[in-house]
């Protein structure tokens, strides 16, 4: 069970990094559902299923939804797009 | 000058936050919590409440006002973005219609999702899942439909109907524990057969209110969020 | 068994650590509100993660009874108090999540920017403020002179 | 109808009901909706007068929700603090309604919610319970903030929400800290295992957690950078509620955390570092800014973290003086931003406005004359009370902060002087007046008079909050009437 929770949990921190690092929004958003899918899985294995199935439904499903939505709406929604940094009026 | 300082005081802060976890490492009590509370919870929770899903006991019975507020919390933030991204009725025709698959998909989707959702929202009691994650589903089965067809308009009025009802009723069966002379929210209508579908008294009533409050609600934010905004200026790059 | 039991436990706390800081960071570095908004949801994840670990036992079942429904006859059973908790967070977190959401379209729209200093810059502007004074503390040092004179001077 | 203990679950119970069926009265008329709201408040505010014989006859009111005895399910605890405060909030938003606006009933189920929210945080004798309660009222102040529909409004709101929901995580990574620690969330039963789960790094870790969490709302010192961006951005009322009452209402929460379960010098030496800090940043940005409406965000600032120095002293005198000194905010400060409304923009341009309407500018320096602390009026017994319990505290660290508000007193008197000399200085010729109508000005003048009459009957007054100050500080005393079987 150790290795189970050890292998999802990697998996968890890596798309949590992807957040992080990836320049792209579009791919940011994918990796957090990434996240919350692996946390859904850790979540059953620790013998939580009420808690997986949230997450599953709310977590990985509803919030990937919203934020993939918003990034239409605000004009994030391409590959390679990202206007960090300066970008004063 | 002033970026260097605030990176500086985010790393220190960082740092300091990750000492102070890292120092309780060894003075947590893990795989052994100390279960105070949630003992007693467990060797009670089938005869007080009738529900074998003890989760869904603490929840609606031994917790049940924190459920309440997390309806609330739910409203509140539906009654925000409302108030923020304008009036209801304001889903104006956008985009073409999406592809054939999307469409087919849509159609098959939605009586599939509804069946789901309202299959884990009454067997809330019994197994795993109930109100909220089967609300979510039911707002998905709602949503599919209006990815595929964009210029659908969104009736939120029949959402503002079912959303007032169902959180009331939630009140009412608290308040109905202070007119029998009790506190709020004492389950009512006995525990019933442990197992039975209509068993554990008034817990499946109280996730019937939720998951068609929070269906309703998670539906309209999506709605609104998806409909916000002047696509032509918005989506210019999509 | 026990030890086992630990190990998995310190393994667990050590992953909703991570995530916590990861999320932190997520939340303070970046200067995109959007990035910002994606450090908060891991934030919470990792949050939500310690709570359930917090009530994990190696030894129980998942807290559902099974025929013949008796708490004796399962045998000892996970904490289902931080799961309930952990529920009610996660629905939480999805509401201010979606309300956050909102407010960025409308930010967007009303600056076309997205950048926390350059929102802030704008903010001031609109509320009559000098840009130079954001936040306290984080003036320049020449503003209190400057401020004072301008009073003596636009009085008469 | 009689009420019993069970009641104390309708200041929450009754405004949920309403909030959550107001959008369907909404559709038939917004009028109509605008009454209901309004009876509504008003009802929470009889209920909990109604309740408060019974709380002062048994020191408090207890219910257990549910029918589930303390540890077990979550328990309303009703003491005189919590109902006054539920009373205070009541009358605050009714005192600043919503008037007739566009989308009027959102705004009113806002309004409802924020009662709702509210109550429960000073009710709830459970830490979760709390935090929902807290994010209730917090998410129910994003919408607010926002609904002034400019950008300023959005992006301070969008600001506020993420630093918000930072600390909210704080704030439940602390809980869950107690709660591994402890196995229990009730907070009578928290205070009895405090002394040997809660204590060393880990104690003061969930403590520090859950102080940048629910100091966001309560305008702490790390973390209140939302506050002068929400005060200028959002409508006056809204500003005047959110710096009048709900501040206080997470101030209580943080008191009762304090009294019941970190009765530790380490905790209580942070507090102080925060509420000292707090006085002087928030004085000193006061005296910088150059409108109103920044000046009193940075001293509402200042003036909760008096509350927190307060707060800090342990014993009943510290709680009674940080009691004294949230009263008196509570009533002085929505009258201010009442007069910063139409006194909008650099203080520069209201040069003569206090020849132009009088009452108001003689309200100002009413104002003024109680918050920094001069003889006969209230403000200056809750500093006196906050001074004399510090001092005899002793310490370095309370006779630093003693030192702290004496000079932050300095600099709060000098800027606040020099808008009255300006409001009393010669109008240039040619600029049109400014004038309150009655209408605007009649919110101020009340809570004037309600100042007035305080600073009358001084003595009654100073008796009542000695007792509920030496109620609230009993732990003790908590614990018995929660779990009245002891374990």
């Amino acid at each position: 069970m150790i290795w189970l929770v050890l292998v999802t949990m990697a998996v968890m921190l890596a798309a949590a990094l992807a957040v992080i690092g990836l320049r792209s929004y579009l791919a940011a958003v994918a990796a957090i559902s990434v996240v919350s899918l692996a946390l859904s899985v850790l979540f059953a294995i620790l013998r939580a299923p009420d808690v997986a199935l949230a997450e599953a439904a709310v977590g990985a499903g509803l919030s990937g939804v919203l934020l993939a939505l918003t990034l239409r709406r605000v004009g994030l929604w391409t590959p390679a797009a990202d206007d960090d940094g300066e970008d004063r009026p | 000058m002033k970026g260097n300082a605030r990176a500086f005081a985010s790393a220190l802060f960082l740092i300091g936050l990750g000492l102070m976890l890292v120092t309780l490492f060894e003075a947590l009590p893990f795989g052994g919590a100390p279960m105070q509370v949630g003992q007693a919870i467990a060797g009670r929770a089938l005869e007080d409440t009738g529900a074998t899903n003890i989760v869904s006991a603490v929840l609606l019975a031994y917790r049940g006002l924190d459920t309440l507020g997390e309806v609330a919390i739910l409203f509140v933030a539906a009654t925000a973005a409302g108030l923020v991204l304008g009036g209801a009725g304001r889903a104006e025709a956008q985009g073409t219609p999406a592809g054939f698959i999307l469409r087919a998909a849509a159609a098959l989707l939605f009586p599939f999702l509804l069946v789901l959702g309202a299959y884990i929202v009454i067997h809330g009691h019994l197994t795993p899942g109930g109100g909220f994650q089967g609300g979510a589903i039911l707002a998905a089965a709602f949503f599919v439909p209006l990815l595929a067809h964009p210029a659908s308009p969104v009736n939120h009025g029949v959402a503002t109907v079912v959303e007032a009802f169902a959180g009331a009723v939630f009140v009412v069966i608290g308040l109905a524990g202070l007119v029998g002379g009790g506190a709020f929210l004492v389950p009512l209508l006995g525990a019933g057969t442990p197992g039975d579908l209509f068993s554990a008294g008034s817990l499946p009533l109280l996730y019937l209110a939720i998951g068609l409050k929070v269906g309703s609600e998670l539906a309209g934010l999506m709605a609104r969020i998806a409909a916000a905004g002047d696509p032509a200026r918005q989506g210019g790059k999509a | 068994m026990t030890m086992d039991a630990e190990m998995l436990g310190k393994a667990l706390y050590a992953g909703a650590v991570c995530l916590v800081l990861l999320g932190l960071y997520g939340m303070v570095v970046p200067r995109n509100l959007m990035r910002i908004v994606l450090g908060l949801v891991l934030l919470e994840s990792g949050v939500n993660l310690f709570l359930v670990a917090a009530g994990f036992r190696a030894d129980a079942a998942a807290p559902i009874l099974t025929a013949p429904f008796t708490a004796q006859a399962a045998g000892p059973l996970v904490d289902p108090v931080p799961q309930a908790l952990v529920l009610t967070a996660i629905v939480i977190g999805v509401g201010v999540l979606a309300l956050g959401l909102a407010l960025v379209v409308r930010v967007k729209e009303a600056y076309g920017t997205l950048d926390t200093h350059a929102v802030a810059n704008r903010m001031a502007r609109e509320t009559g403020a000098d840009p130079a004074v954001t936040a306290a503390g984080a003036r320049t040092p020449g503003a209190l002179p400057v401020a004072a004179g301008r009073t003596a001077e636009d009085a008469p | 109808m009689t009420l019993t203990a069970h009641h104390v679950v309708l200041p929450v119970a009754l405004p949920l009901l309403v909030a959550f069926l107001l959008p369907l009265v909404g559709r038939l008329s917004d009028g109509l909706a605008r009454l209901l709201a309004q009876l509504t408040t008003l009802a929470v505010a009889v209920i909990a007068l109604l309740l408060w014989p019974a709380a002062s006859d048994g020191g408090a009111l207890v219910s257990a929700m549910g029918g589930f005895a303390a540890p077990i399910g979550i328990v309303f605890y009703a003491d005189k603090l919590a109902l006054m405060f539920v009373v205070a909030l009541a009358v605050g938003l009714l005192l600043f309604r919503p008037r007739r606006e566009h989308d009027s009933t959102k705004v009113q189920t806002l309004w409802l919610l924020l009662l709702a929210g509210g109550s429960g945080l000073v009710l709830s004798g459970d830490l979760f319970n709390i935090f929902v309660f807290y994010e209730i009222t917090a998410v129910a102040t994003y919408g607010l903030g926002a609904s002034a529909h400019t950008g300023a409004g959005y992006g301070a709101s969008l600001r506020y929400l993420l630093l918000s929901a930072l600390g909210s995580a704080f704030a439940l990574l602390g809980i869950a800290l107690v709660y591994a620690a402890a196995g229990t969330l009730n907070l009578a039963d928290l205070s009895q295992l405090a002394g040997e789960r809660l204590t060393g790094p880990m104690g003061l870790t969930a403590f520090v957690l859950m102080v940048l969490g629910f100091g966001v709302k309560a305008e702490l010192f790390p973390v209140n950078t939302w506050v002068p961006e929400v005060y200028t951005a959002a409508p006056t009322r809204v500003t005047a509620v959110l710096a009048g009452v709900v501040s206080k209402l997470a101030m209580v929460v943080i008191l009762r955390l304090l009294v019941l379960l970190f009765q530790d010098p380490a905790a209580l030496g942070f507090l102080l570092l925060l509420g000292a800090i707090g006085v002087a940043a928030g004085e000193l940005a006061a005296f910088r800014s150059r409108d109103l409406h920044r000046t009193f965000a940075y001293s509402s600032i200042a003036q909760l973290g008096l509350m927190a120095v307060a707060f800090s002293i342990p014993g009943h005198a510290g709680v009674l003086a940080g009691i004294a000194v949230a009263l008196h905010h509570l009533v002085v400060k929505p009258a201010f931003f009442v007069l910063a409304d139409r006194w909008r923009g650099e203080i520069a341009g209201l040069t003569g406005a206090g020849r132009t309407s009088p009452l108001a500018a003689g309200l100002f320096v009413l104002l003024s004359l109680s918050i920094i602390g001069i003889p006969p009026l209230p403000g200056f017994w809750a500093k006196l009370m906050l001074f004399k319990a510090a001092i005899d505290a002793g310490g370095a660290g309370n006779l630093t902060a003693v030192a702290i508000i004496l000079a932050a007193t300095v600099i709060e008197a000098a800027y606040l002087f020099r808008v009255v000399g300006i409001l009393y200085g010669t109008a240039p010729a040619g600029r049109p007046p400014l004038r309150f109508t009655l209408g605007e000005l009649a919110p101020g003048l009340l809570l004037g008079a309600v100042l007035i009459a305080a600073t009358v009957s001084v003595a009654p007054l100073g008796d009542g909050l000695t007792a509920m100050a030496a109620d609230s500080a009993d732990a003790a005393a908590y614990a018995s009437r929660v779990l009245p079987g002891g374990n």
